[in-house]
């Protein structure tokens, strides 16, 4: 069923699968540290963040780390293609470099194409090789959706810019040695028009990172605080108060990566698994109910896999990111809701004293990080019905007027 | 139908309101949370002895204040809005309303006295694995011994049962089945061959246990070999009772979102204005509104001791399930960034409404139910 | 359970019972004219319609005809809820006067409010009588959600309108005298502020009346189309450019109406029964979803039964008439498709050839006019967010802008 | 995976779509609505001849073009999207593969040329009131006579049973029982104790018939007994098809609804500037780009005789039964007024796409064959 490679593809894969063989030991199943760590203290998941680490540098020292960079920029100068066929072969292995490939494609493409070659010959080395942990900078609480009414000011004062304000959703921040951060470099001008990016060193006394424990408990994020924090403006990446064009950059490869990449573990064969053990896979509502979240965890494989094989011939995607997106969100949520259903009264239990340890029950509140987190599900639909479909927008309200003009939520309006 | 409060009900669930407001912060129910018992002592006493909460459908004879389940709905309703975490439900409605109708008269002089000065009663009737809260579910037998019996097995899912001082536990003569030979049996506390354990809980802010028996004595109430009418009644009333709960919560869930949605600005204006969020405001009030008649409709056919009761609680339990937990839900939703935090409640209501599904009986038991009343009236 | 009558109910209701035994038969459940003409030809609409007309005539004849208006137009002079227990006897009797009700409640109260007294001593006894019988033109291909921007014009010409345009969705106009009208008296001020309120007698020769076949079939509906017909100042209801008023008091009634008036056919019953007949009564999943529907009838009967509860109390009713209709047409369309689904294969036929005459499948094909008709949903979303919950409007763009200057489908435009 | 168009695939769908712009307007569909046979004998008679449209996957030595099934999938498309009314379905694909796959050689190049050039087949096998299109819905036995077989009994839901001129009839050997003794036989349209009636259908545009067989003298194809595999492959192909074809319909509504919502106009704005509309649009997207790359895949597993065909082809039913229903649902309700009439298409595509639900199995039929495959993967 597999489309086939060419000889130039064969010999690339068969290449990248004797270094895998070589350098990493295959998956087993169960116990894979790859899997994240099995406990969330600060210590497990420090532990594992090294691990990660060090398998991204062996990446890097092998040359594999960013195939389709070029290679003046530390990567491989390899396709596209080629990426992906690494990551085919590399996903039968216990190894994942976790959050940092999703900072660095993050961070890379954004400095080849808005920094300058300073920062380039600077950062982009040590960025791919995990030598610096980058963490990105951008949500606040009153700029969630509408990310370009950040407030976090930054004021130029003798050629540094002095940063205060408060950032949020920060993956990684207690291990990041730099962030990139958008913030508000002039608040005369309509929003979009006065913002720049920033990078910023995170030891900076200035900075203080707190865990940000999310609804259903985790501690993978932070709030960011920043107090009269300096940098230099050699660290502005593109233009002064030019920042959005950068942020887009970053965004665009963001909403496409979300629905894109996390297959994970294989949850309806966990649900049937689960249902039968239960005693509620001969119940015809449980077997509809999982028929139908099996078909759209298939569909979005197929469109998966759709995405990967344009890549690989080259083609531009013809799969919206932002529809994979709400796709993988709204499947992950239909499983979660079944596996809790089937659970009868067993539901109401959590942690060590329910099923599977609370599988289900935890991915029932995980549910914003696929509806809230990566854009709301709102946001997306306006994006599907804007850019891929040719929707008209709505009128806009903030689009002329002054940053400092705009009405907002602290402002206590009800504007009825 | 009463759809309307009387000036009496409407002053009554506002002190109540004041009452919980203050003694039932969020600070207080996170607090709470993490205690093994769950709930203040201190603010039990005070439910019972200064407004007399515990007691309020108990007869004045019995020490309660012989108001009407409306007033006991009211009450649960403000309890609902603000997740006031207390054994409530599970002494005050469950055992209480099980003892009112399965137990002697003699009986309920000694134990509803109990009841409404907050002595903490439970019912155990759930098993584990099974999960049921219906005759077919119970398998745990009384073997006759002396003037009473003793009970061995386990129960499961019982409410505060790790503290209650009294257990009222339903078990059937050996080798009964279905609605025969189900009894209700009175296990104190302290009694020998009784552990208890509190279980990890989904909804941290109500407590369950699960109580293991071994040989336990145990005293029969009323007429043990027929209770299964009288406790249906009991988990019909409760099946209201927490529909009430839920409407609080589902009111506080809408009030919340709404309010954000007229304040939160994004893209310079408020969200509330975005159809996208306002049609998800409405879609809840729609089910509110649905969920408001749905327990009006109930609590009076509890009231009246209305024959269509089983009927009536299990469409009012079809119907809050799914609009509270659909409410809870989209009040995340609504709340963006902010709602996915664990410091905002948002996810305290989901918890509680996703857990309301299942206790006594999960929305396909109630459905399975209704569909069994339509057999009926269209045979 | 139903709430108790006063002494003074008691009397009225026994009253009215004793007229109602004396004038009409009691429904026999199977057969009775009152639900409509078996065959949807002309001919038996017609005749439908005449019974219907008798009915009005004979109610008016008793006295039981506008039971809550004033006696010195016509009515009883009674109470609302005079009128609500009357409506409950009424339901035990194989009458009905069809849609004449709907065009007198519509009609009437805009008149008593908006009227002069010329206009209602000349209109108001006939109406209720059904002597004449009211059609109401309002919707227009090009004003469907937004009616406002409605284009039928109205010139005033030597002291009477002369109108032209096109009118559709209008209910009984093949048997209507009269039709009361909006239309565009002054294109050169904001949309509201340029409407009239006319009546209109259908036989004039200028007024062309074409049935306008539903999606499913049905012919109830028309268009009418209007080449110069001439109206008299005199049939300006309120003021002139001031329709937009005189047409609030009516749309505010009709939209409680939809969701509050029809229980129609106890659907779910038959749902049972008709599985049963099909062998699928068993099937948990059928189970499960008909015990859904049921849930949602009778929710909304308890909110039918909560209104009118206020009605006989003389609260102000706390239900929000778009909560009836949305729910009323979301439980109807659920029903529809859980009648076809417990089909199967049999869900293919149509008419005669299918089950209960294709009822299931007419009434899917019937949901525009739930969803659609009477306003959208998404209209009535709006309103409950707006009016029932005080959220705030969307920016408008067509307020302050003269009406020949708004953005219309004709100018072809997508305003991207 | 094939997910992107040859050149040479490009253009045949080009052609096709030019064609069936011309020839079935919307006009003619609803013309053809009105009359007893549902199609037009003089585009049938160019499909057959000017593009070979009815062999497109039979074999160059049987008289057809020998492409592959993805261009019977491009063609159904096509036809999906004006709701072309012909007997395609029912005789290319349903006869046709059924003929292909459990017929002998010898009857092959026998019965393959006639269907490449336009003679009309069909595949009877669902009877009346069981309505199933699988082993356990067959009950009409085949008794032995001379050296054929006679059949007796009913079949219904036939795709233009009344009109076509060979019927493929599927039945049992008597007394054999699920997927033994299935077998295909052959009838002459012409054959004497044959009665065939056209039913009334919800989608007009789609003939179906009723058959009855009284001592029909019919001649058996292949192996008589032992036909069922072969015949579940035909029905998984047509299943495909018939995916295919609810994919052009898709396509059409989607296309229909983001043209009006971008140039119909209320309160001075283009309707889909309006989030309601808006995200309507955007679901309808998803469920269309989920439509696609299922059937692009259920497509291939029939080119390259994939084992997984009958899981991917279910796959593809239970998504294309929703995306496509939904989508024909939402464009009414887009339409507003104008999509609530009869003079507008969009209750055609509705009519249809509730029909392509129920035909060939619905879908809680394939959930199940789904659910099925799931206890095998997972056992």
């Amino acid at each position: 069923m597999k489309r086939k490679d060419t000889p130039e593809e064969a010999a690339f894969r068969s290449e990248a699968r004797s270094w895998l063989d070589a350098n990493a030991e295959l998956r087993r199943g169960e116990g894979d540290w790859s899997n994240g760590p099995r406990v969330h203290t600060h210590e497990a998941e420090a532990e594992y963040f090294d691990r990660c680490r060090t398998w991204q540098r062996t990446k890097f020292d092998g040359g594999w780390a960013c195939i389709a960079w070029p290679r003046k920029y530390g990567g491989r100068g390899g396709s596209a293609a080629q990426e992906i066929i690494y990551a085919q072969e590399e996903a039968a292995f216990d190894v994942t470099s976790g959050f940092l490939p999703a900072s660095i494609s993050l961070m890379g493409p954004a400095l080849m194409r808005h920094g300058n070659e300073a920062q380039r010959e600077r950062f982009l080395t040590p960025l791919q090789r995990g030598d610096e942990v980058w963490c990105q900078l951008f949500s606040e609480p009153e700029a969630g959706s509408d990310l370009a009414a950040l407030r976090t000011r930054a004021e130029l004062v003798d050629g540094e810019f002095i940063v205060n304000g408060q950032k949020l959703w920060t993956t990684s921040a207690q291990f990041a040695d730099y962030g990139f951060l958008l913030a508000r470099s002039n608040p005369d001008v309509p929003k979009h028009a006065g913002i720049s990016f920033l990078l910023v060193d995170m030891s900076d006394p200035g900075v203080d990172v707190r865990p940000l424990p999310t609804c259903k408990g985790d501690r993978h994020f932070n709030e960011v605080f920043f107090t009269d924090v300096r940098i230099p403006v050699s660290n502005v990446v593109g233009e002064i108060d030019g920042g959005w064009a950068v942020a887009k950059t970053t965004l665009a490869n963001e909403s496409m990566a979300i629905g894109s990449g996390r297959r994970g573990r294989d949850t309806t064969a966990a649900l049937v698994r689960f249902a039968r053990d239960r005693g509620r896979w001969s119940d015809p509502l449980t077997r509809q109910r999982v028929a139908t979240a099996y078909t759209q965890e298939r569909v979005l494989g197929f469109l998966q896999d759709k995405l990967q094989q344009a890549l690989l011939d080259g083609r531009s995607p013809d799969v919206d990111g932002s529809v994979m997106k709400v796709l993988w969100s709204e499947t992950r949520s239909l499983k979660a809701e079944i596996g809790l259903d089937i659970q009868g009264a067993e539901g109401l239990l959590f942690g060590g004293d329910a099923f599977d340890r609370g599988f289900w029950q935890e991915l029932v509140l995980d549910r914003p990080m696929g509806s809230i987190g990566g854009g709301t599900h709102e946001v997306h639909r306006n994006g599907i019905g804007e850019r891929a479909l040719g929707l008209p927008r709505e009128p806009r309200v903030d689009r002329e007027v002054a940053f400092r003009d705009l009405k907002t939520s602290m402002d206590g309006g009800t504007s009825k | 139908m009463s759809f309307a409060l009387s000036s009496e009900q409407e002053e009554f669930r506002d002190t109540l309101r004041r009452f919980f407001a203050e003694s039932s912060p969020s600070t207080e129910v996170r607090r709470l949370m993490d205690t093994d018992r769950g709930f203040d002592d201190g603010v039990w006493k005070q439910m019972a002895e200064e407004i007399g909460l515990q007691g309020v459908v108990i007869p004045e004879a019995s020490g309660g204040q012989g108001l009407s389940f409306a007033e006991l709905a009211l009450a649960l309703g403000e309890m609902g809005r603000v997740l006031h975490p207390s054994p409530f439900l599970g002494s005050v409605v469950l055992a209480g309303r099980a003892v009112a109708h399965a137990a002697s008269e003699a009986e309920r002089s000694e134990l509803l006295p109990a009841i409404a000065a907050g002595e903490l009663a439970t019912l155990a009737i759930a098993e584990p694995d099974v999960g049921r809260w219906d005759a077919r579910g119970i398998s745990l037998e009384a073997t006759p011994a002396g003037d009473g019996v003793r009970l061995s097995g386990s129960k499961s899912f019982v409410l505060d049962g790790h503290t209650a001082a009294r257990l009222l536990v339903v078990a059937r003569t050996p080798g009964s089945r279905g609605e025969e030979g189900i009894g209700l049996y009175l296990v104190e506390g302290n009694a020998t061959g009784l552990s208890r354990s509190r279980l990890d809980t989904l909804d941290a802010t109500r407590r369950l246990a699960r109580v293991e028996l071994d040989a336990v004595e145990a005293r029969p109430l009323g007429d043990p070999g027929n209770a299964w009418p009288a406790l249906e009644h009991a988990l019909c009333e409760a099946s209201v009772a927490l529909c009430a709960e839920m409407l609080g919560g589902m009111e506080h869930v809408l009030e919340t979102s709404v309010e954000y949605a007229r304040t939160r600005h994004q893209f310079g204006r408020a969200i509330g204005s975005f159809q996208a969020v306002k049609h998800m405001c409405a879609d809840l009030l729609i089910g509110l509104e649905g969920a408001r008649a749905a327990v009006d409709v109930a609590v009076d056919a509890v009231v009246e001791n209305d024959p269509e009761l089983p009927l009536l609680a299990s469409i009012a339990r079809a119907h809050c399930n799914e609009a509270y937990y659909r409410a809870a839900r989209d009040n995340i939703q609504i709340h963006g960034g902010l709602g996915a935090t664990y410091e905002f409640d948002a996810h305290l209501y989901l918890r509680r409404a996703k857990s309301s599904q299942q206790i006594l009986g999960d929305t396909s038991f109630h459905r399975e139910l209704i569909a069994t009343e339509l057999d009926r009236a269209t045979a």
